[in-house]
């Protein structure tokens, strides 16, 4: 797939060239997780149950408010026409974008697990947990990465984007939440929630690969 | 359980009449946008001088031509020469 | 594969926007190296037109075969026979022209990518800028780099939409010499200098609301041009 | 859906469309007389399920008279629901294929009465939840999956209208979000039974004694009555979006030739 890795490099390269979309991203996510301790003072211990809530609701945010601007520098620059002119499979587009889009809100996720285990004194940064975050992230950020091609037409798309992309990640947000508590070992009984994670995962992924190029073809 | 909700059992099926009521009304007002449209297109129609024989032409290569009588069809007779003898 | 002599051919295309007919049954065939001006007013179709022969839009119905690979088949090899030169440059504007002609070249998988890059670069004037950001260069050395990029597979056609846009003299001149006189290239020009036209294009092509009105393989230097009915 | 076969166009007449033409061929002559079909059922069956939940089915023991209720919301909540939005789906999926606008109208048409029916099912779900739970909102499984799809369904209504009625991008694009939202449907299932389990246990209203079978017959008699008002009022819908379509066309054409 060798196209597809051209078209990460390209993307990172472009990403940390102007840096500031990453950074306000993550000032974003850093901010509402501060409002959220501000809001429910979480170092109490009987709240410790609400944390993977507030982790997830943060990350949900942070990852649509981010992704709906992925195929952005195409549209402003009508690239994408170039992209689709190459001698690749839309696919590889898609997958090359989807990708790029969860490296960088990975990043961002890690420094948040960081700073709400600094902040709420729980260990975050377990491998269980780490495994289920990037699970949950592959599967909600395939998804908006389709969504995301929803720019080149709706005025409205910056507030309508989230409307469209957040009811059908409500599996996933249960999911991943019920898998993080299970990851820090609170009771949440006996569903395997880490499957369903895998399965919305695997789902989302598979239906961005294969309507993504019916998305673009004109 | 209060033995007789029978309040609630009429509430309930108000609310399903009232929705049907509802969405009723927007469908007239829909239709009612769409007559308003092709009005506006009529008079264009009938005030823009060279009737383009391809007018016709264009029109049914998209869309079947042969209509059932739908109720809400508006297909309302052109009264006006011109626009009388074009058959979709 | 028989060394087919035509390059270009196109059977009934129709391009449909919601039931208004942009392009209807566009039928026209062009030779291997010809060179075709296509004309005809603003919202004519030229655009979809080529749009559809680079496999960018989809067409309605009919088919079209270019450099032997059907449009239909929309094989990613066909995409490597045809250079594109659009309206906008469709470059990345945060990249530097080198940078530009390398994430391409990589995903065209051309051999030897530095050397053609640098041929490019310094063939269209940009090699003494090639690592300044595109940002802050003028639209003629967009224009210019993107030119360079339809080139930089060197493709057997060239689908061009109003190439003059942006570019100065010496960009012009550099144009005619790539491509509008470059021998074995077949390529397809829509323009609105029609006077210029006559000088390199040796076909005409006049398209009007949707239709091919004009199909004259080679145009006489009288300013009417004999009128050939295209196939309705 | 106009009278007459849809021009679908023969690019590669494949078996899969010549199955398809043959459905259609089929279906065609009931489906030219729909007018006179549906309402006539639509109206018969209604009668016959207002009659049969009010006087007809015998009252409930452990309910009471609220839950006649259930000849309206079950029907609603399972025909009404994910049958439109089944038809949704696939209108949305025949229109990407034949790139035929007109499936964008049937399926935007069946989008709405899903939406109407998904309204219909949370209030009289609610309603008759009051007097049973004491609690009009109880997170009950299935309310809280009608629940979703209401905001997956609005969602795609609303971002389908900011385009127009013939913006083909626009339709493809929000076909495919139609596509995705349904095939979300058992994920969203899965997610929101395991989520609920947590919740404690409440008496959910269908696991009572075995319902006597007059029940059964006026629920089965409910189950046509609300097919064929979902079925008419989708006809209507539809046909009215299609001659939108139309007069936009024909809108668009006199201004094309109005400026050259």
């Amino acid at each position: 797939m060798n196209p597809m890795l051209t078209l990460i490099r390209k993307d990172l390269q472009l990403t940390w060239r102007d840096r500031s979309n990453w950074l306000s991203a993550l000032s974003f996510a850093c901010i509402s997780l501060l409002i959220y301790s501000f809001a429910f003072d979480l170092v109490a211990t009987d709240l410790k149950p609400l944390l993977p809530g507030v982790l997830w609701t943060t990350f949900l945010f942070v990852g649509v408010f981010a992704s709906s601007q992925s195929f952005q520098r195409e549209w402003d620059s009508d690239v994408l026409d170039a992209l689709m002119l190459a001698p690749i499979s839309p696919t590889a587009i898609y997958l090359g974008k989807a990708l790029t889009n969860v490296i960088s809100l990975l990043a961002i996720e890690l420094v948040l697990l960081l700073l709400s285990t600094m902040l709420f004194d729980t260990a975050f940064l377990t491998a269980e947990l780490i495994l289920v975050v990037v699970i949950g992230t592959i599967g909600y950020i395939s998804l908006t990465t389709l969504l995301s091609t929803l720019g080149t037409r709706a005025r409205a798309r910056s507030m309508l984007f989230p409307v469209l992309a957040l009811p059908l990640l409500i599996p996933l947000l249960i999911a991943g939440v019920r898998a993080s508590s299970a990851a820090m070992d609170e009771p949440i009984g006996s569903a395997p929630w880490i499957l369903l994670l895998t399965v919305f995962a695997i789902w989302s992924t598979a239906s961005g690969l294969l309507l993504f190029p019916l998305a673009v073809k004109r | 359980m209060e033995e007789n909700a029978l309040e609630f059992l009429f509430a309930g099926f108000a609310v399903f009449w009232a929705g049907l009521f509802i969405y009723l009304v927007l469908l007239q007002i829909r239709l009612r946008d769409i007559q308003q449209e092709v009005a506006t297109l009529e008079e264009r129609l009938t005030e823009s001088e060279n009737t383009d024989t391809s007018y016709g032409e264009a029109i049914s290569t998209s869309e079947s031509t042969a209509d059932s009588t739908t109720p809400n069809e508006l297909s309302k007779r052109d009264t006006t020469t011109n626009a009388s003898s074009r058959d979709a | 594969m028989v060394e087919s002599t035509v390059a270009i051919e196109t059977n009934g295309l129709t391009k449909r926007y919601s039931g208004i007919e942009v392009i209807s049954a566009a039928t026209f065939s062009l030779p291997k190296g010809s060179k075709t001006a296509l004309i005809g007013p603003n919202g004519s179709g030229k655009t979809t037109l080529l749009g559809m022969l680079s496999s960018l839009i989809t067409p309605s119905a009919g088919e079209a075969t270019l450099a032997g690979h059907s449009l239909t088949a929309n094989s990613q090899s066909f995409r490597r026979e045809i250079g594109v030169l659009a309206h906008r440059p469709m470059i990345y504007e945060e990249l530097s022209p080198f940078e530009n002609l390398q994430f391409f070249a990589r995903l065209y998988e051309i051999d030897e990518q530095d050397s053609r890059i640098e041929d490019l670069l310094r063939a269209v004037g940009l090699w003494q800028r090639r690592q300044a950001p595109a940002q802050i260069l003028s639209r003629g050395y967009h224009q210019r780099l993107a030119l360079a990029r339809a080139l930089l597979h060197r493709p057997q056609i060239l689908l061009l939409d109003e190439p003059e846009t942006g570019l100065d003299p010496e960009g012009i001149r550099l144009l005619d010499e790539l491509v509008l006189r470059a021998p074995d290239i077949t390529v397809l020009a829509a323009t609105h200098l029609i006077e210029r036209a006559s000088s390199w294009s040796d076909g005409v092509l006049r398209l009007e609301r949707g239709r091919i009105v004009e199909a004259t393989a080679k145009p006489s230097k009288t300013d009417a041009p004999p009128k050939i009915e295209a196939p309705a | 859906m106009s009278a007459t076969s849809p021009d679908i166009p023969e690019a590669r007449p494949s078996r899969l469309q010549a199955l398809f033409t043959f459905l259609l061929r089929a279906v065609l002559p009931v489906y030219q007389r729909r007018w006179v079909l549906l309402p006539a059922l639509t109206g018969v069956m209604m009668m016959a399920m207002l009659v049969g939940a009010v006087l007809a089915a015998p009252r409930e023991v452990v309910e009471g008279d609220v839950q006649r209720l259930m000849y309206l919301h079950v029907p609603s909540a399972t025909i009404g629901t994910y049958f439109s939005f089944l038809i949704t789906a696939v209108a949305s999926a025949i229109f990407l294929m034949s790139r035929d606008i007109r499936w964008d109208a049937v399926a935007r048409a069946a989008a709405t009465v899903g939406v109407l029916f998904t309204i219909f099912t949370l209030a009289t779900g609610a309603i008759w939840g009051k007097p049973i739970w004491g609690v009009y909102w109880s997170w009950d499984a299935r309310l809280t999956s009608t629940l979703v799809l209401l905001l997956i369904y609005t969602a795609y209504l609303l971002a389908r209208s900011v385009a127009g009625p013939n913006d083909e991008q626009a339709a493809r694009y929000t076909a495919i979000f139609a596509l995705v939202g349904f095939l979300d449907i058992p994920l969203i299932h899965f997610s929101v039974d395991w989520w609920r389990t947590l919740h404690p246990q409440r008496i959910i209203f269908n696991t009572r004694p075995a319902v006597p079978n007059e029940m059964l017959f006026v629920l089965l008699v409910a189950f046509l009555a609300i097919t064929f008002l979902m079925l008419w009022l989708i006809a209507l819908r539809s046909d009215s979006e299609q001659l939108a379509q139309r007069t936009d066309r024909m809108r668009m054409y006199l201004d094309q030739r109005g400026n050259n």
